[in-house]
């Protein structure tokens, strides 16, 4: 028992925290949409340079074969730099999926190894997430209805474009066309699914906590210089304990989840629950956070100059991905049905 | 207490029905704040409504209105919204600068600026904030230095609406360069297109550009343009915040209308509608509810020669939580689908409630934030020490 | 259209709030609590004298002919004084459903008329109000399962005493004898029932937006005098911002409790929906009201001493009378559903 | 990260738990702030529990601990609130003076008042208030005169929960008299029965007086019963007061057993229930392994050699907060039945969520306020800058 992360786990996480500081700034992503872009190539690059697309990949399908719970930090720091590339999407979510269910379809698998060293990305498409973000530059396109998956190219599966708040997320719908790929249905296709969706909504979560984080920080710093009254505007009470509620939320969004990922990378049958819990406070969080910073910000908060609307516009998609208010607060009552409330023991007990 | 319209009153509603039926526009125009093009179509429909003498009801025979009372301000705002008709591109002139006007204006001023209000003819902005002074408004340095007849206005006005496109703005100006804060400001009138005007549009979060900054180098305008006496431009602002927190800029009908908007929307959604945003849309009916019992209330108060005093601040922090709230239930009803544009194929409502809760968002803020509000309330109502 | 009260409603208020500030300050109250008593004879006999017993009774039953317009101020103001004795429970719902339906039955009629002059009181029980308050000293108990009436005595209609948080609100439980009155069930009765129980939440409502109001005064008092760090405490943003909130939530309670009054009064069928709404602001309301009066008290307003206690205990009380908030939110929707929501014309028109 | 308990960390739980069957009193004791007959109960098991070496098992084992890791804390909290084992009414004493006499104290100090404090021969009341220093604690004025190896204290201490039966009391005292604020105080230590000493018990919101006011005449203890340097105390009694906000007084189990109960209590109810009532259930639940889940974090973080900051302010402000929220549903679930005392006939699970609800309204206040609390995260955590 031992709720920390390990150096390994921290050095990934400092390594690719000190490579968006320096290659994903808002000045870059500034950059990106007055081009109207929403792709950068050699930002791509680089982050399958440190491996990281193909993080939950087996090693012997050419991953790093690492597991959730060094993802869920991975993903955590792609929403605080609101990383633009579709990192979480394929290597987080779509990735392990096909790793899953490839079998022994060498064709399969040779797409599975390419993509895991980044020669381009995969997204999945669920009913849970019936818009993904870049599908039209996709490698491979995946969609499932929970029981079956469908794959292709995104020519063949219909994907459709669907201008969405953020200017750096290209969200797409899909008509499945019929030339595609089609997997039959079975127990072990539905509980990958079921797995993918998991992550999708964990890592979700992960991204809503770092960009709540970013918000603060961007809301405390202005706080620190703007003056009124001959006084920094973060010196008066109803500043300041605005911005400390939005810090208090956030310190109780991240150990539900990292104990998430920590459940989800073991399989336990909890796993989904706190995966719900993450993303319900996570959702919470992020929008208290993003509308105080913007509100801290004053008239500047409204206006296109501040970074901060780019925030708030990608917690708005995100809070929105992988699952309903509805869908989540029903498995938080399916545990509090199964399980009662006093199981710490049932929580960290050794599931075998 | 009397809640029940009486006959006149329900024959006028019904001639503004029928104005509006024949009048509105059947095509929505484009925004004002996005080009020109929009602005003056805007402009258009200001001067077919003042054509039709519904420029500004409450406002004597003689400026273009028809001097009646506020009750029935209130039932031709429900109807102007329930008919869709397009929002009001003068609204910081007729429903700020104009009651403002009549209280502090000279017959002279009244009738050189309220007709062409009413009309449309001139369109106005508001020059309030300056980068050093929002909340702490009375810090503006602005300077209005008098020379002859005539002020020579310098400085930099920020976060001023409709200035792109306006004819006409007003300001706090220093008239007294050695007085602090609420001492020595003046108001004052000055053209957008007087030499020495800069205007700078900014962008707003949605892209729109409805604010810009004005810059101000030796603006040559006549002391015939200061409102009030020089020296009592704090009171007046003061007046005019009232207006702009409270009854006038933000009539009931709006939310009512937003409020049955999302009803639909929630019956249109029917299973598709997610159980957990239920309580939300009750809330919107209550909140908008509530909203329009306690005007009607304050303008039963106002007609029997009540004042409104700090309820300007209540209704400020109530209607900017109600429209934040309400928007995020719409956003929440709509899933996925509520972070697209009206560019998306599959946007709902052409991407309105996107765009809604982009404007709720300023709610809390402009008209004074939230903040100020509260210690107004906390101080002036409450009677709490000052800080 | 004129929402304001008349001068003779505003003298009523008035004259009420004159006699129990005189008579029912918490210096009263605390005297009784530790006599253990929770009704004084004199104070009720002082609200007889102003004919406030029979305030909704019609004229000819002996009562004063007035409407819920003048009530909901009284109910208001007996909220803000948290009056002990039985004046709401009798005159505001029990005794005016009584004269309702009383007919021809002379002793009835009778009964009416002494209770319209303050000669004892009378209360309701309803599955909205299985808990009444004074029942067992009550001349007259009324139960209705919203289609039929039964009436009697205390000792014949089985009362129970039922010790509430409130130490001035003796709560009793019902178990209908058998040798009571009772009523045939009729379209009448269960209209008249329905009145009333549209009464008991609106006159619930008002009480409670009474001790709200009050709650905040007495914690703004407070925080004007209580200095900490050499300031009133009611001099900090963290203070103030919060009761300045408490006072908006006020506002906008009374607006809507007027009107629903105004609306019961006429009759209208839009009165139940506004009668919910009401209530479940008022409810809220007056929950943050007392909780916040009890954080500004600080450890004081934990204290059996400071008197915000005796205003929280009562807001517990009567905030769970009258109906569930399921139940109230339920006729909101009804009001949703039939109506949409652009409707001030509706709601302001002739009813004719 | 390893979220798996140990083979040994399982063996210690059931050990615990066997020890608990066996020992935890039948029948709950009646409350230590309501008598003295209730207070001196709760002694005989503390008595009991220290037999067992179980009055505190973080601590060394000459002290009458077991030298055990908070991990092991926590599992024992755990099944001690899962056996329904009586409230520590030593609290003040183990949880709040016992770490803060572990890091400060001299070996003999320690010797003296731990292993009395971990049997409940000698039960603890905090003196930290006085009338005029609640939120402003560094105001105190009560004295501390040296007089050759003694000190002579005076003043006037309030709010001291447990002082009515208990045997000592610790409190913050001027030693310098000239100095102000947060200068020249220190902690020392005094028996509640030393001439000089009167306790008036103060009734609570729920009648019971679990604290009291203290009034001290010149009350002769010697200089040993000093905790620290003469000075130290400000420093001092912050370490107690993060120790009283954040990981020992409120260990998570205590939450997690009320989120089941409130959980048992919903399906008892079953369809009556009321639906919206439904998501502060779920709610209850997911706030209860939030606070558990950062409580082991944070445990994890202080074996590997952490410290805890500010972590004690945003735990103490999520525990306040999420104990009202828990309790006001209860008694939304229950509806009218909700207000009645335990004295009632049809009182709910004896009225322990109403007596609950009043618990957890003093969360926000005590054990600095949740005002001061936010004031500490906004400018130790966030770096906002004093006013």
């Amino acid at each position: 028992m031992d709720f920390r992360f390990t150096e390994e786990q921290e050095m990934i996480a400092e390594t690719l925290e000190s490579l968006l500081g320096d290659i994903c700034s808002t000045a870059h992503l500034r950059k990106m949409i007055d081009a109207g872009q929403t792709y950068e190539a050699s930002r791509w690059q680089a982050l399958a340079e440190l491996g990281l697309c193909g993080v939950l990949v087996p090693e012997d399908l050419g991953g790093l074969g690492l597991s959730e719970i060094e993802f869920v930090r991975i993903a955590e720091i792609c929403g605080a730099f609101l990383l633009p590339e579709p990192l979480v999407e394929s290597a987080g979510v779509a990735l392990p999926l096909l790793a899953q269910i490839c079998g022994t379809d060498t064709a399969l698998k040779d797409i599975v190894a390419q993509l895991a060293v980044g020669e381009g990305h995969a997204v999945l498409f669920h009913p849970a997430m019936p818009l993904a973000a870049h599908a039209d530059t996709a490698r491979f396109v995946l969609r499932s209805d929970g029981k079956r998956i469908k794959y292709g190219r995104p020519g063949e599966m219909g994907v459709q474009a669907q201008l969405a708040a953020d200017p750096l997320t290209p969200l797409f719908s899909i008509a499945v066309g019929e030339g595609c790929s089609d997997s039959l249905p079975s127990e072990q296709i539905e509980k990958a699914v079921a797995t993918a969706r998991d992550r999708g909504a964990l890592f979700a979560a992960a991204r809503m906590t770092g960009i709540a984080q970013s918000a603060l920080d961007q809301a405390v710093a202005y706080a620190r210089e703007r003056e009124q009254f001959g006084k920094p505007i973060g010196s008066y009470q109803a500043v300041k304990h605005r911005l400390a509620e939005v810090q208090v939320a956030i310190e109780f969004v991240r150990p539900v989840l990292y104990a998430a990922a920590a459940l989800v990378a073991r399989g336990d049958d909890l796993a989904r629950a706190h995966v719900a819990h993450a993303w319900l406070r996570a959702g919470e969080t992020v929008r208290l956070a993003t509308e105080r910073a913007v509100h801290v910000h004053g008239a500047m908060g409204y206006s296109w100059e501040a970074d901060i609307h780019l925030f708030l516009k990608r917690a708005l998609v995100l809070s929105r991905s992988w699952g309903s208010r509805d869908l989540h607060l029903e498995h938080v009552a399916m545990r509090t049905n199964r399980y009662g409330a006093l199981d710490a023991e049932r929580l960290f007990g050794d599931p075998r | 207490m009397d809640l029940i319209y009486t006959r006149e009153q329900e024959d006028f509603r019904m001639e503004v029905r029928q104005w509006m039926q024949e009048n509105v526009p059947a095509e929505a125009l484009s925004s004002f704040d996005a080009s020109r093009e929009g602005f003056e179509a805007h402009r258009s429909w200001e001067a077919r409504l003042n054509a039709g003498r519904w420029g500004m009801v409450t406002w004597p025979e003689a400026y273009g209105g028809r001097g009646l009372d506020l009750i029935r301000w209130l039932i031709f705002e429900e109807e102007y919204i329930r008919a869709g008709a397009p929002l009001r591109v003068n609204q910081n002139g007729i429903f700020l600068l104009g009651p403002t006007l009549m209280e502090y204006g000279s017959d002279a001023q009244k009738s050189r600026f309220l007709p062409t209000m009413a009309s449309g003819e001139e369109i106005w902005a508001q020059a309030w904030s300056e980068p050093q002074a929002g909340s702490d408004l009375a810090a503006v340095r602005s300077t209005a230095r008098r020379d002859g007849d005539d002020y020579l206005l310098k400085g930099h006005k920020i976060w001023s609406s409709r200035a792109v496109y306006a004819d006409w703005a007003f300001g706090l100006f220093r008239t007294e360069p050695d007085e602090k804060r609420h001492k020595g400001l003046s108001l004052i009138f000055f053209p957008l297109d007087a030499p020495g005007v800069t205007v700078q549009p900014i962008a707003q979060i949605d892209g729109e550009t409805g604010f810009a900054e004005i810059m101000l180098d030796d603006v040559r305008v006549p002391a015939f343009n200061r409102l009030g006496e020089e020296g009592q431009g704090w009171s007046i602002c003061m007046t005019t915040a009232g207006f702009e927190r409270g009854l006038m800029l933000r009539s009931p009908a709006r939310y009512q209308m937003a409020a049955a908007r999302l009803v639909a929307l929630w019956k249109r959604l029917g299973d598709d509608a997610p159980q957990s945003a239920q309580e939300g849309v009750l809330q919107a009916v209550m909140d908008a509810d509530a909203y329009a019992l306690a005007i009607y209330r304050t303008a039963s108060k106002l007609i029997a020669g009540g004042h409104i005093g700090a309820e300007a601040s209540t209704n400020k922090i109530f209607w900017s939580t109600m429209d934040m709230r309400l928007h995020r239930t719409a956003l929440d009803l709509l899933g996925p689908l509520g972070t697209l544009t009206e560019a998306a194929p599959a946007a709902e409502d052409g991407g309105a409630w996107l765009d809604g809760y982009y404007f709720a968002l300023s709610g809390p803020i402009y008209a004074g934030s939230n903040e100020i509000q509260k210690n107004i309330i906390a101080e002036r109502v409450l009677g709490l020490p000052r800080a």
